[in-house]
């Protein structure tokens, strides 16, 4: 047991703990003021649901001893948390693992709560959470960590593949089933508070941190170097966001800021533990310059993706993925990984990059489209319109989000 | 009696409640309106979506009076604000029968 | 010195001083919008006050070195930080300490302003925190860490009993004096921004984990085991509120998930570093239940805690503290205090469970009743009608919480 | 390598990150609601341009090797992060303090935002910000840290001289050339929404514990006195502004108390790692007095520092700072350097801090001015009348802070 | 038909409703609005610098009714919101030529 | 001229301010209200307590138009507003006896 290493694991597992809210106020500052709560909810919820149902049977599924299970998923070994001791040799470590891995299992359903927004019952949200999670999100995860994909030596350092890739194309299953809002695209709706939307990308960069830099599992130079390519990649995506937003629409946008900070954290995430130098400015200024064209691509395409979960986090942890392939840089880590094309590697790496994030897609699209649709037939996933209409606080959670003024 | 009725820019407020005090004025109820006009509005653009905002934040005050100083109140609101800039607002008056102050119950001119 | 440990104590530290804003915003937002910023003067006075009155006598009367002072109290000397060093053996870890419970220390008393809001006067709260924190918080403090009740065999790990059930039962007794307000409980009042409770909430949870994990005083076993507890009770207590109030009222409501969370995170405070597996999942349950009933009592019972502090953090305490009786596991923490019921324990634990939230009870309501009754007699702590009716934002403190809009 | 200071340091670093955003609240709630986002839009942009700058040559010239460049500059060795390694005996500790030191690097011109609010062209401030850092913050970086002053003895722990010092005079040099606000001082703004101070507040309290605690680059003895300093100094000093405003306004402000802590936070800067006992307590009352005197200068001497830059980080930090050659107590940290007065040393080290700070004020002041001169000469640096009239948010980033109601 | 229109202090407008509804009303409108007069305004201070409010919140409430109700509605309103301290509000009557109810079409005091 | 006054769902207001416009209104000045009457209100649930709110947001638009277009004008808005459902709102009309455009000072129907 290593003090420095169980300390930086449990502040790291709280700080991404941190950013479900923080995700919820990211989104929740771009939706309408009559469906804030719902959006505030459809995050907290996932937070409430999914750590019970990680300890139970998602964790040993997911991650359960190496030993367990097949390529393929895991066994119930360590159901409810079975023989995971804080005595002995470990420490602790374990157990601080699987709680850390707790907070990424409830923060990857919640990514998809953007693309919902406004027009989700929220009873079908309650059941898609902890299916999905059991369904798509445990078996992607196993694949890519110590599963089949895994093992032909892709690479994901902290959910590139796993959770952005994996909840982007879940989005983009999920609108397609439950379709436009009403008056989408021709109605806008510009964010209700932009305050609101800062506040979750602050909370969201500060947990990211936990978030990549702790995916090392210990307090070592891997997590160092991932912790300062979380720093470089957001603010060079943010950069490159608010540099194309200013030559294209003349105008630098706090949300343009928000959105590239938020597309770089999710590119680094792959890359995190294995790039360096100035990888991640690279990164980041790719992924910021692409998320931002990105998200103009629904508007075409006719999808109704309303707070652009595919434009960030599908194309982000794909971009971020697939440069891996060029990026990476076992040297420096002194560790056993392929090397990227910049680096002496051959192509190898990309196409097992390009192999693992097509697998998840695929794996990850086909059982959410299905799930959507059984939910369609069986529950309904939509709310009525009278219910769109009057906002979804209102319709579904008999709450308004502001009573201020004399007549509340 | 009469109400006037006038929707001015926001930050002309100040200026109006100066001119309408120094006319004598000493009650004025205002609100928040929006207004559409010549004036246009503007577009924002949130992801590269743009969306066009057509009203314009003004401001909208109600003051009932005397019907012999309908006048020079109306010039006084006028003057005041005035920027000669398109969407300088609009000023109309209408009939009051009648005017009570709550506190008091007094009504008619006394209650102003 | 281990520096993993010291890392561990400072970063809790911070964390658990970050909940006091937290908490503001939680009560805050709570409010109507012409009091939220008494209610945050409120909880920011208690950072303000309290650090200053700890270090200069509260901790050495409260945990001062154990041989100092009887089982009752500790004696002064460690007051004014006297002869605490940082170099040597210690390295610094008694300071640390020190400032670790200190924002403990300052989150007690303003746990109590949920209670006493929209009526209050500002100067009787001045005066009422640093003696309530004199007078009640550091000697039951001390009773339960290395005093009489500890020292029986009674258990509280980060605080149910010292904090949870001493602030709830002092709120309690506050509003009894200080009577209801107007109008209530015949006029209600939503909450004036739920989007400020739930950034309250974020914090809180965030900030629980050093609170509670922070409690091992080390980066250890059991303080990946606490947070894991306080992880897995705070869902479970959150999931419990929002399906009570699903099946009971129609709707799930943010407020709901919110007040079961906190509710969660109170019941699982004083058990966090004694249970283990599923336990906190159970805590949490019975927690969320009792909690969401628990706060309809007050319009029953007729007193008015505007917020919910007794049927929060008093119910919630005790309910988490009474189960240590049922869950306690030495076993698996290696370590040796009694055996809960489920555990192969006797009703000792429990029995000594109730004893002591008993005497902390009693004491802390017969102290908080006395001297909020000296201050009535005396500066008065009640506002005037007229301020009640303007707002105390404005009638206390000069301010006005929100100036938008061209009118201000 | 100690896996303790590094998860410590790296912790620290995503507080610091966090009080970026932080920063941008306090300073956004306090402006209008039609400049807010500009606001928090100079305060991400510092977060997205200055890593960049940071790790390309900053740091090399600040900070690199200490053998390298010389007591004015550092050379570029180290630029774009060459040869910092974390294998090997250092573990990632220099890679971890390049990112530490970053996130100071960002806040610093930040700091300054508050100042030129509701007037500056975002141009302007785009390059300001990386020029400025180049010019200005790197060179007094260098000089304060292993450089020429920090040689003669002059103390600086976190960055009082080189941080609090130099942005406030900066900020006064760059409102000189801006020149005041349209209607500025008759025409007063109240913020437009204190609950967005106050967790700006919250968040910078939080993360200055990073900011102070963090700059000892370990998790020891120091690390943790510079904690408690900073609990100390910021509720003291919140305390006593409170307390002033109480008996000369009549009220006690949540502004006032957001205030007076930061003037704590920021006073005990400079000192955190030197002071220790009582201390903290008088450096804080001392800057909670003064600097609530400060903020009233402006206004007789007719500089529009908007949001008070000067009365509370430039005051601020200059008062902790000469403080330091009172307070100052080598003995307690068993360490080397100079006594301060009360501690049995001669008037030596208040000289040597006059001197720093004399330094740095000069400089800052003169390269200040100057840039902003030649960016008034060429881009401009005002926007037009009726840009300000307007608002900047809608004038520059073509965005609206709130859409609520069902106007929008 | 008249249109009344008052202003009153908005913690009066649940005692308001109920009068007006006891008085058979089943419309109004209303709307938040800020009020000048001998009420004055308050000062708040911030960082030691003094702001002044000149404007005081209030409620103004529309209501249209038959000719034959004015009265007894706008004593009803006054009894209602009075507490006799200033600013209590006003209360003043126009003439309304027609009123519709969207939903039906339906004109005239039917659609009141 | 008249004062036309109408009382309408707020996700109502892009369409009939799209028929104002093809009626060839240049002008409007709209303002967020509450509403009270046959629609009723909603309630509230938090921590099991119940509140009522009974006051239903609307949009009131105020628009100034020559006597000859009242009835066009007003017919404009109630189709363009009409949902059928309870709570579409009222529409009424006034007299105005002045309006001045402030820009310019032009009076009467040149103003509107
Ligand atoms: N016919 C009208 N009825 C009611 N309000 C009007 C009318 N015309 C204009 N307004 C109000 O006056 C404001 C200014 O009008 P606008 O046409 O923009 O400029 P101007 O007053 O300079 O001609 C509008 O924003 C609107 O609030
Ligand atoms: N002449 C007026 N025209 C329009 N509104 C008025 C007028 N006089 C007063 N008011 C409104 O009535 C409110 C109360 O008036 P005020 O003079 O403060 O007290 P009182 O009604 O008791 O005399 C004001 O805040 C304002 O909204
Ligand atoms: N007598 C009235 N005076 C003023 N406003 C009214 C009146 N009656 C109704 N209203 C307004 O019209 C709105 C719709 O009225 P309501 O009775 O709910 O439905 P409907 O118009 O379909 O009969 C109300 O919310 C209120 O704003």
């Amino acid at each position: 047991m290593d003090s420095g290493n169980i300390a930086w694991v449990l502040v790291s597992a709280a700080m991404v703990l941190f950013m479900t809210p923080g995700l919820a106020f990211f989104y929740g500052g771009m939706d309408r003021g009559r469906n804030v709560l719902n959006m505030l909810m459809m995050n907290f919820y996932c937070v409430l649901i999914v750590p019970i149902v990680w300890v139970a049977i998602g964790y040993t599924l997911a991650y359960g001893p190496s030993a367990v299970g097949n390529d393929f998923i895991g066994n119930f070994d360590a159901a409810f948390l079975k023989d995971i001791a804080i005595t002995g040799e470990d420490g602790g470590m374990t157990l601080a693992t699987v709680a850390f891995l707790g907070m990424f299992a409830a923060i990857t359903p919640a990514l998809i709560s953007g693309a919902v927004a406004d027009r989700m019952k929220f009873s079908a949200w309650a059941i898609f959470v902890p299916v999905w999670s059991l369904l798509v999100y445990v078996p992607v995860f196993k694949w890519v960590y110590g599963g089949w994909l895994g093992q032909r030596g892709s690479l994901d350092f902290a959910g590139g593949t796993a959770i952005h890739v994996n909840a982007g194309i879940a989005a983009l299953a999920c609108v397609l089933v439950l379709g436009k809002r009403k008056g989408w695209p021709t109605e806008g709706h510009p964010p209700h508070s932009m305050p609101l939307v800062m506040i979750g990308t602050g909370i969201l960069w500060f947990g990211w941190f936990g978030f990549n830099a702790g995916s090392a599992l210990a307090a070592n130079g891997q997590a160092v170097q991932a912790f300062m390519n979380t720093f470089l990649a957001a603010a060079a995506a943010g950069l490159a966001w608010v540099v194309v937003e200013w030559l294209r629409d003349g105008h630098p946008t706090n949300l343009g800021a928000a959105s590239g900070i938020v597309a770089g954290l999710v590119a680094i995430t792959p890359a995190a533990g294995y790039v360096s130098g100035m990888s991640p400015i690279w990164i980041g200024l790719v992924a910021g310059v692409v998320c931002c064209y990105a998200v103009k691509l629904k508007a075409k395409a006719g999808y109704d993706d309303a707070l652009d979960v595919v434009g960030v986090h599908f194309v982000g942890g794909l971009v971020g993925s697939l440069l891996i392939g060029f990026f990476a840089n076992p040297e420096f880590f002194g560790a056993e990984f392929m090397e990227g094309i910049f680096y002496g590697g051959s192509a190898e790496l990309l196409l097992e990059q390009a192999l693992a994030n097509g697998a998840a897609i695929v794996w990850s699209f086909a059982i959410t489209f299905g799930l959507m649709k059984l939910l369609a037939l069986t529950i309904g996933v939509r709310v009525d319109e009278e219910q769109e209409a009057t906002g979804l606080d209102l319709a579904l959670h008999g709450e308004t989000a502001y009573h201020s003024g004399s007549l509340g | 009696m009469k109400l006037i009725t006038a929707i001015v820019k926001p930050f002309k407020l100040d200026e109006v409640k100066s001119a309408l005090q120094a006319a004598g004025i000493t009650g004025i109820t205002v609100s928040e309106v929006r207004g559409f006009g010549r004036q246009g509005g503007h577009t924002e653009v949130y992801r590269g979506a743009e969306y066009r905002i057509d009203f314009v934040p003004k401001v909208r005050l109600e003051i009932v009076v005397a019907d012999e100083s309908v006048d020079s109140i109306v010039s006084a609101i006028a003057e005041a604000a005035r920027t000669g800039k398109i969407g300088d607002g609009k000023i109309w008056v209408s009939d009051i029968g009648q005017i009570v102050r709550i506190r008091t119950g007094e009504s008619g001119v006394d209650a102003i």
